[in-house]
């Protein structure tokens, strides 16, 4: 794998436990590869829960596997660097990157379901994570495995399982038991209840919090479902066509969206309680990465882009917005908006 | 004798199958224009195509009597008055090479067409019925596949006095349908659980149409791989009984002037060319075969393709820049 | 026989001298070929193939008297001498006084009588035909431990020459208390032969130890006899040019080349002229060979030089259409005969045409059709394996080039005719001639034997 | 229009064998479910994973048959008919959208294939009108301009508008009855509410009838008008939406309700008891509430006798001992 | 275990359809071979054995029983091994022909079967795990090329090049004349050079379809997300290819072994002839030639065996190594 780092410019800024700084990673060779995640700026402090949200195909968990360094041909990291404790990941030699995956930073995979290996225990795959990282004998890491389970709310006998015996839910929390298993100091959870029920969504979502609490590690969050972030995340990203659009925390993205996208995908949940109104969700689909639109990406299907306000217009369809901070915490990449702020 | 079996993994993704165009309203099926954008197949049709065309035009590149026998030109190595040299009896020996291409490709593709229509109509019918029909032919393919199909077509070799190329082309049908047939089987079951079938179902298709207008078209490719498959397989069983002497050896082919090598012990008296060239011609066809198995493959299971990026401009020149090309699709 | 197209016979046999080899052989290593892999059985009753068949018969049991292949004097075996009296109806024969079992007992006079009588305890030890419809013997009696009197019921001149020949002489104390003699496998022989013990015995390979009985001073030279199974000519030719062995008896193409170049000094064949021709044989009952003028066509459309060295590598020379002169040179005197037959041999298509138009047959275009109308099919079946056969067929499939014909390989059974199986000799015996048969039915009447290889 | 429900279904009932013949067991996929789906409404079915919605779906669609009960298409069964004619009349009134939008479609064939099938099949339009009548129907459903889509394969389109392909298709043979199998679940979220309009849009104009089956509560609230919620194969609550979702009767269905995440009502301390879910609860089931082992209401009689449908509240009904007792 | 117990059920009665196609073969020929059969003995032979047409008859079919008859008879032959007699290795009972010749061919293909899978997969393994690298570049097409070689062309040309002119493998015979089988050094050894070039040529014929096949298989595992997660857990790539991508990749191949054994067992009437390696394969082929009818349907049933056996192991391995088989 080729890794092209351009150094970011200027001093160091002071880092939280992970930043991203212009990560772009492509896809595929030749003159036009699909560029998942272009330029995406992104940090997230000790003890906190980030959360991603954006349309199916916008480059989360490539983001997400570029922060383990698990990327595979034909992805490259083209641009960028990932910051972890201030240290750049993508110098790593081979072992130092073994011992920081799982150590530093874990994940549960987007399908956690089949994300634990169908022929081997339970147990033992914990046991090979721990063996990996630390010394420590079978016996003794076949207990801490156990008390794993339990705290996630499985029965420590479990370990001897084998995965096809355990329901999904069952798997989904294994897999983050697995993940706590070195005490990372942050946990990728890559959709982890997508394909559950939401009861055992509601459920894992809880234990979750509650090791949080206990542990005390960093979360990202990745999800399209943007009101079970509202209520779970701290702060939320809002990813678009491989770009960060808009971040903010929670509460106020909630209530003070700024960009159209984000503003649309907010119409896009109807409520569950109150009055309710007639939505309309974002008209078009999501572009090709290979080809993406000039300009601001999400213009195609941007309510606020008509040829009519032609200045704004060419603006929007010719020159790529960047994040600016609006408010404290709250940045948006729009043309629209850095308009208002001035 | 299938040597190669490869694995055609049923759950594979078939999405892929979806019809690529040539300029608008130009459809080619999507199966022939990825076999041509695939290096393998496209290497593995070249070769498969020299030989198809060596046999069309056997006729007036060898000389007119592949059998005829010269006291004078006995036991010639290779030479340019003879390519391939001669036998002991003095024949032609790349006379009997491209003649004999054209019973082993009219063979193989015969047979490899009955077996194939066979395994097509009982393996898919069966997936789509499933029940007891379903159950009774997977068994039954189980027991062909059980069964060793050498050693049974020996046996059937030893008993069958015709050994014309119809009843051989139908006892290789008849033994080698299995193999196929598990491989379509697999893949319509695996079909047949996706919603489309249930949607045509559900909006009034009859099953014959559901069979054949809906589930075929989305396995022409395994369809295509099967049929590769016995068709090389054919070639190399046949070919392999006439060598041990269990055919009509007055034939012209491959396997028989092999046959007539071995039994003249050529190999033992230093003469390397009568077995040389008959079996390099059926490798030739074989590897040609495989590569196009090969090719099918990989683009039936898009992880298995390398990444590499096409060299189209090469490929312009040799079909006339009339390749289609994904990108010219999408409109 | 109407028509014999001599072709060529028998089998040119490779032998390199012991010398180079002896640090390596202890054994005279011999080879057949096409031999099935052994099954320990030295019953020579139920033997049809190795390693009890004709090869080892004679190493563990003798006959009276040998009459090698192609007219030759009869030899004394363990007969030393006999007379004929009585109008040549009775046969008196004296045996060696010397000769012994293997496990050390006299070879007498009861054991001779008992051999030629044991088809009465089990018709499978009848090698004489005593049980059998055209029984021609009245008695065998022994007259003293030494002479053995024979009396047939008419004379025969092939009496010494054939059926002596095939009656090998078993003993009384062994045999007569075996049961049912098909299912003893008599792993243990007890014989007067030259060689009598079974050092070694494998499904490939096995060794015969020399007698220390044996009754003939200084024999045999060898002190043992190694066989080695070879499943095909192909096979033998290895051993052979590799040296592992050092005899065999089969066809071998292109002999010069193949084996003697290989070593010019020590490798050396030879070719039985003297053996019964390669023949076509035509069953004569069935139409259009019953037909004389269509079997003199066939014969003068057959270009037998060709033949010869494409399908005998020129071993074997053709013959006219007699094909006595290389068996019996001197059975034919008449010259006018003699003339005859070289002229029905000799190949000329245009005098095949005439005989064959003039007989009523016709062509259209290439194609034969017989005096009924009916298109002429020939059905060539030849034995898988034999090489030279085979070529043969083949070097004279297009010969008369007008008739359309089909080869096919069958086994050695279904439709051969074999006429000539009296050779004492394994090879020459299991090797029917190749017949003619017509298109639609094969012949019931002719047995059948030998196995394909 | 008129209020006569074209399809009723009553006391369907659906058993899976599992297991192998020695051992064998019985799925209750669907147990005695019974209701109607008027014209001119959307009834949502909603349940988890398993409960035997889209089983429902199956049955009604005539692609499976069901164990026993009825399905009354206007007043006659339907639910055994085999002649093809008939099925094929049933089929013409009562089509079915399934969920993945990337399976239902079949890969080689055009948009125009898929939508003229219905057409030519049910010899609904003369075949010299049918061309016009796709185009027609791709406008419907919103699939402009319709030539160039119709001329489409199924991967040249994004999932909403595969799916709005699929409606087209259920339209063709203008139906009295659509079943939805989950038709947004799999679609990226901002192209769900569209497809939800289109629903909505259709119920209106066509009046048609809707099964909407989702397990998504929000989305339910949002085109429904009735809602059934089913637990192990049976049906514990039913009702117009709104007093269902508003006032609950089933302990489920709170269960339910409380696990949806609703940014709106977002309360940190909204911790739920959830107790294991017992996921066997359709095998072979014994006497007695199906849900008792959640359940945090549960009383003694739950585990001795199966509870019944009762109306509670005005064509509100629910099956339980404890919220809904029988008078 | 149940999944096991189905596999049994099957077996046995793919054997008893085995069983069957083997009696109906030959009646459903044009001709009679029981003439063919009897031709080969002589009247006296025949009559030394009265019990033997009974059995060619149950055999092969041509006297004047019901075919219900003559499959009875047939069936309880077989229980009892009793094929009749051989009439190529008169009087030898088919089943001792057998029992003399299948050993070899079972060591020859069990030897170079096991061979070939490990070769083959291990390959098919690492090429897919590194994709465009040495391995898959070179080794992936040459076998895959081999395999594409007729086997009795390879085991020609090893013949020739590695027989003949290198003299490197001896080339015919199972071991050295003048030794007797049995369980000693200088008898095993002899065995195993003389089964070498055979080997090779196996393995050339068949590796190329293990590898292949493997190599398919485990492209797609490494896809897996229980592969990106065992990277992501930080295991070392060795750990990860080994107990995580090729545990599982290795039962689809583990699964088409029926297939690919069977068409080894086929290969083998090749191999030995060529080499006449005197196993059931040459025995087989000449037995046909010979019109050995008895002996050569004995063959196909014994071959079928094999295999059926031969896939018993192989679900046995299964079970093994698919926990979801024992417990699912
Ligand atoms: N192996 C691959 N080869 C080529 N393109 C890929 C590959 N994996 C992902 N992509 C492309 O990269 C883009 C981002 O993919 P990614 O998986 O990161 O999306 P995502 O936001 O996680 O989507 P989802 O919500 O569906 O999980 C998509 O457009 C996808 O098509
Ligand atoms: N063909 C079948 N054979 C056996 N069991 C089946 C079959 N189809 C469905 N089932 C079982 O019936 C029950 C109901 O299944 P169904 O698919 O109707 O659930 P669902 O509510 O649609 O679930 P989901 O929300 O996951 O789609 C499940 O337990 C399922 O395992
Ligand atoms: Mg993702
Ligand atoms: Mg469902």
């Amino acid at each position: 794998m080729t890794i092209l780092v351009e150094q970011p410019s200027g001093s160091r800024r002071k880092t939280g436990l992970l930043e991203l700084r212009g990560l772009a990673v492509e896809y595929g060779f030749g003159p036009r590869p699909a560029r998942a995640v272009d330029g995406v700026d992104l940090a997230l402090q000790e003890g906190e829960v980030l959360g991603l949200a954006g349309e199916s195909g916008c480059g989360k968990t490539t983001i997400a596997n570029a922060v383990l360094q698990i990327l595979r041909p034909p992805a490259r990291i083209a641009a960028g660097s990932i910051l972890f404790e201030g240290e750049d990941i993508l110098g790593k030699s081979t072992d130092d990157l073994r011992r920081y995956r799982w150590r530093n930073v874990s994940m549960v995979l987007q399908s956690a379901m089949n994300a634990l290996n169908p022929v081997m225990r339970v147990g033992d795959q914990f046991v090979d994570a721990m063996r990996a990282h630390e010394k420590i004998n079978r016996k003794r890491a076949l207990a801490r495995a156990g008390e794993l389970l339990e705290l996630v709310g499985i029965d420590h006998r479990r370990v001897s399982s084998y995965p096809h015996q355990l329901s999904g839910g069952m798997r989904q929390r294994v897999v983050i038991a697995m993940a706590l298993s070195l005490e990372p100091e942050l946990i990728i959870l890559d959709e982890p209840t997508t394909a559950l029920d939401v009861v055992v969504q509601r459920e894992i979502l809880q234990q979750v919090e509650a090791l949080k609490r206990d542990f005390g590690f960093a979360v990202l969050f990745i999800t399209h479902d943007l009101s079970l972030l509202l209520e779970f995340a701290d702060r939320i990203a809002i990813m678009y066509a491989g770009e960060i659009v808009e971040t903010a925390p929670a509460a106020r993205l909630a209530e003070n969206p700024q960009h159209p996208y984000t503003q649309g995908l907010l119409r896009s949940f109807p409520p569950l309680s109150g009055p309710l109104t007639p939505l309309t969700g974002i008209p078009g689909s999501p572009p090709d990465l290979r080809d993406p639109p000039t300009g601001c990406r999400f213009h195609p299907r941007c309510p606020h882009c008509l040829p009519e306000q032609a200045d704004l217009y060419r603006r929007q369809t010719t020159e790529r917005p960047t994040l600016r901070v609006i408010e404290q915490g709250h940045e948006v990449a729009c043309h629209l908006v850095a308009e208002g702020a001035e | 004798m299938s040597q190669l079996d490869p694995t055609l993994d049923p759950a594979l993704d078939l999405s892929l199958e979806a019809p690529r165009r040539i300029r608008r309203g130009f459809h080619v099926p999507g199966w022939l224009a990825l076999l041509l954008s695939n290096t393998k197949s496209r290497l593995g049709l070249a070769m498969v195509g020299l030989v198809v065309v060596v046999a069309v035009i056997a006729p007036w590149i060898s000389v007119a009597d592949p059998n005829g026998f010269s006291l004078l030109a006995a036991r010639q190595a290779p030479s340019w008055n003879h390519l391939f040299g001669t036998t002991d009896q003095g024949s032609d020996i790349f006379s009997q090479v491209v003649i004999g291409a054209r019973r082993s490709l009219l063979l193989g593709f015969f047979a490899a067409a009955l077996a194939t229509s066979t395994a097509a109509v009982l393996g898919i019918t069966a997936a789509l019925l499933g029940g007891l029909v379903d159950d009774v032919v997977n068994v039954l393919i189980n027991i062909f596949l059980v069964i060793p199909p050498i050693p049974l077509l020996v046996v059937m070799s030893g008993y069958v006095q015709d050994h014309g190329m119809t009843t051989m082309i139908v006892v290789l049908a008849l033994v080698l349908w299995a193999f196929e047939a598990r491989i379509l089987r697999a893949q319509a079951l695996s079909l047949k659980s996706r919603d489309f079938v249930d949607a045509a179902r559900a909006s009034g298709e009859s099953t014959a149409r559901i069979v054949f207008g809906e589930l075929v078209p989305n396995m022409i490719s395994r369809i295509a791989a099967a049929f590769v498959l016995v068709f090389y397989i054919a070639l190399l069983v046949d070919a392999g009984l006439e060598f041990l002497g269990l055919a009509d050896v007055s034939k012209t082919s491959w396997g028989v002037t092999l046959y007539w090598a071995q039994t003249n012990s050529t190999v033992l008296q230093g003469e390397w060319w009568p077995f040389f060239f008959p079996g390099a011609a059926l490798a030739f066809t074989v590897l040609g075969l495989v590569l196009l198995l090969a090719g099918i493959d990989e683009f039936t299971n898009p992880r298995l393709r390398s990444e590499h990026k096409p060299h189209r401009s090469r490929l312009r020149m040799l079909f006339g820049g009339r390749l289609a090309t994904r990108e010219e699709g999408v409109s | 026989v109407a028509l014999a197209a001599a072709l060529s016979a028998s089998t040119p046999a490779a032998t390199n001298s012991p010398i180079k080899f002896a640090a390596g052989h202890k054994c005279l290593v011999m080879t057949g070929s096409g031999d099935p892999t052994f099954i320990k059985n030295f019953n020579p009753y139920t033997a049809t193939g190795l390693p009890s068949g004709s090869f080892v018969q004679g190493a563990f049991y003798e006959p009276l008297i040998v009459t090698a292949e192609g007219g030759l004097k009869p030899v004394p075996w363990l007969a030393r001498s006999w007379k004929w009296s009585n109008g040549n109806k009775t046969l008196t024969l004296n045996l060696a006084r010397n000769a012994k079992w293997s496990d050390g007992q006299k070879l007498t006079s009861s054991d001779v009588v008992y051999s030629f009588l044991a088809g009465r305890q089990d018709k499978l030890m009848d090698r004489v035909g005593l049980t059998g419809a055209g029984n021609e013997i009245n008695s065998v009696k022994a007259r003293g431990r030494y002479k053995v009197v024979i009396k047939l019921k008419a004379p025969d001149s092939q009496f010494i020459a054939v059926t002596m020949n095939r009656q090998f002489i078993v003993p009384r104390h062994i045999w007569s208390k075996i049961n049912k003699v098909a299912t003893f496998n008599n792993t243990r022989p007890v014989g007067s032969g030259p060689f009598s013990v079974i050092s070694h015995f494998t499904s490939q390979d096995y060794v015969l130890n020399k007698n220390a009985h044996y009754w003939q001073k200084g024999m045999p030279k060898v002190p043992c006899l190694e066989y080695v199974q070879a499943s095909s000519n192909d096979a033998a030719l290895a051993l052979i040019q590799s040296g592992q062995v050092d005899w065999t008896h089969n066809f071998v193409p292109n002999v010069e080349k193949a084996y003697i170049a290989k070593d010019k000094k020590h490798f050396h064949s030879f070719y039985a002229t003297t053996a019964y021709p390669i023949s076509l044989m035509s069953d004569t009952t069935k139409y259009p060979y019953s037909m004389p003028a269509f079997r003199k066509a066939l014969s003068r459309a057959i270009d037998r030089k060709t033949v010869s060295k494409l399908g005998e590598y020129g071993y074997a020379p053709p013959t006219d259409a007699i094909g006595l002169n290389g068996l019996f040179p001197n059975w034919v005197t008449d010259k006018k005969v003699k003339a005859r037959a070289k002229t029905m041999s000799a190949y000329s298509p245009n005098a095949a045409k005439t005989i064959l138009t003039g007989a009523g047959f016709t062509y259209h275009g290439s194609r034969l059709y017989d005096p009924h109308g009916d298109a002429v099919h020939l059905d060539i079946h030849v034995i898988a394996g034999w090489s030279d056969w085979v070529h043969t067929r083949r070097s004279s499939r297009r010969s008369s080039g007008r008739s359309r014909r089909r080869a096919r390989r069958t086994g050695s059974s279904t439709r051969t005719c074999p006429r000539t199986r009296t050779s004492p000799r394994g090879r020459a015996a299991r090797r029917p001639a190749t017949g003619f048969t017509s298109p639609t039915r094969r012949p019931r009447s002719c047995s059948t034997s030998g196995r394909a290889r | 229009m008129t209020a006569a429900a074209p399809l009723e279904v009553q006391s369907l009932t659906k058993h899976f064998p599992i297991g192998s013949a020695v051992r064998r067991a019985h799925v209750h996929a669907v147990d005695d479910v019974t209701f109607e789906l008027r014209p001119g409404t959307i009834t949502a079915l909603v349940g988890e994973s398993g409960s035997g919605k889209s089983t429902v779906a199956r049955l009604l669609a005539h692609l499976d048959e069901p164990s026993s009960g009825a399905v009354l298409f206007e007043g006659s069964d339907v639910s055994h008919v085999r002649r093809r004619r008939d099925v094929l009349r049933y089929r013409s009134q009562v089509q079915i959208i399934f969920q993945d939008p990337f399976g239902s479609l079949n890969p080689v064939k055009t948009v125009r294939h898929h939508v003229e099938r219905p057409l030519r099949i049910h010899r609904v339009v003369p075949s010299n009108q049918v061309e016009q009548r796709v185009h027609e129907l791709l406008r419907t459903v919103g699939l402009v301009p319709p030539e160039d889509v119709a001329a489409k394969y199924p991967h040249e389109l994004s999932g909403g508008q595969r799916q709005r392909v699929s409606i087209a298709r259920a339209l063709a043979v203008e139906p009295k009855v659509i079943l939805a199998d989950e038709p947004i679940s799999m679609l990226d979220v901002s192209i769900r509410i569209g497809i939800l309009n289109l629903m909505a849009r259709l119920k209106e104009e066509h009046g048609i009838a809707f099964l909407y089956v989702t397990h998504d509560l929000a989305s339910a609230r949002y085109v429904a008008d009735d809602i059934l919620v089913m637990y192990a194969g049976q049906i514990v609550e039913r009702g117009p939406i709104e007093d269902v979702l508003s006032e609950p009767l089933h302990p489920y269905t709170r269960l339910l309700l409380d696990a949806v995440p609703d940014p709106a009502t977002k309360t940190d301390a909204q911790e739920i008891d959830l107790r294991k879910g017992d996921t066997s609860a359709a095998v072979d089931p014994s006497e007695g509430c199906r849900f008792r082992a959640r359940c945090p209401l549960a009383i003694e009689i739950c585990s001795q006798t199966t509870p019944q449908l009762v109306e509670a509240r005005p064509r509100h009904a629910a099956r339980c001992h404890v919220t809904a007792p029988a008078s | 275990m149940r999944w096991f117990a189905r596999r049994l059920v099957f077996y046995v009665f793919a054997l008893w359809v085995a069983l069957t196609i083997n009696f109906l073969l030959p009646r459903m020929m044009p001709g009679s071979p029981i003439d063919g059969i009897l031709q080969h003995l002589t009247p006296a032979q025949l009559a030394a054995n009265p019990g033997i047409v009974k059995t060619y008859e149950a055999l092969v079919g041509g006297g004047n029983n019901s075919i219900w008859q003559d499959y009875i008879t047939y069936l309880s032959r077989i229980v009892h091994l009793d094929f009749g007699v051989s009439t190529s290795h008169y009087p030898a009972p088919v089943s001792q022909v057998i029992g003399q010749t299948l050993p070899y061919s079972i060591f020859l293909v069990g030897v170079a079967f096991f061979l070939s899978f490990l070769i083959g997969t291990g390959i098919g393994m690492f090429a897919a795990w590194r994709r465009g690298g040495a391995v898959d570049n070179i080794l992936v097409p040459t076998f895959m090329a081999l395999s594409a070689f007729p086997a009795f062309f390879t085991a020609l040309l090893g013949l020739y090049f590695l027989g003949l002119k290198a003299g490197w493998f001896p080339i015919q015979h199972a071991y050295d004349n003048g030794l007797s089988p049995g369980f000693n050094w200088e008898f095993l050894s002899s065995a195993f050079r003389h089964a070498q070039l055979p080997i090779l040529v196996i393995l050339a014929a068949y590796t190329g379809g293990w590898m292949l096949n493997m190599r398919t298989v485990m492209i797609n595992t490494i896809g897996e997300d229980y592969v990106t997660m065992a990277h992501a857990k930080g295991l070392s790539d060795r750990r990860v290819m080994t107990w995580y991508a090729g545990r599982n990749a290795i039962l689809p191949p583990l699964n088409g072994f029926a297939a690919l054994f069977a068409s080894a067992v086929g290969g083998l009437v090749f191999i030995e002839y060529i080499f006449s390696y005197p196993g059931a394969g040459l025995t087989l082929q000449q037995a046909v030639l010979g019109n050995d009818y008895a002996l050569a349907q004995a063959l196909l049933v014994v071959l079928s065996v094999c295999v059926i056996v031969a896939n018993l192991l192989m679900d046995v391995l299964n079970l093994i190594l698919d926990p979801r088989l024992r417990t699912g």
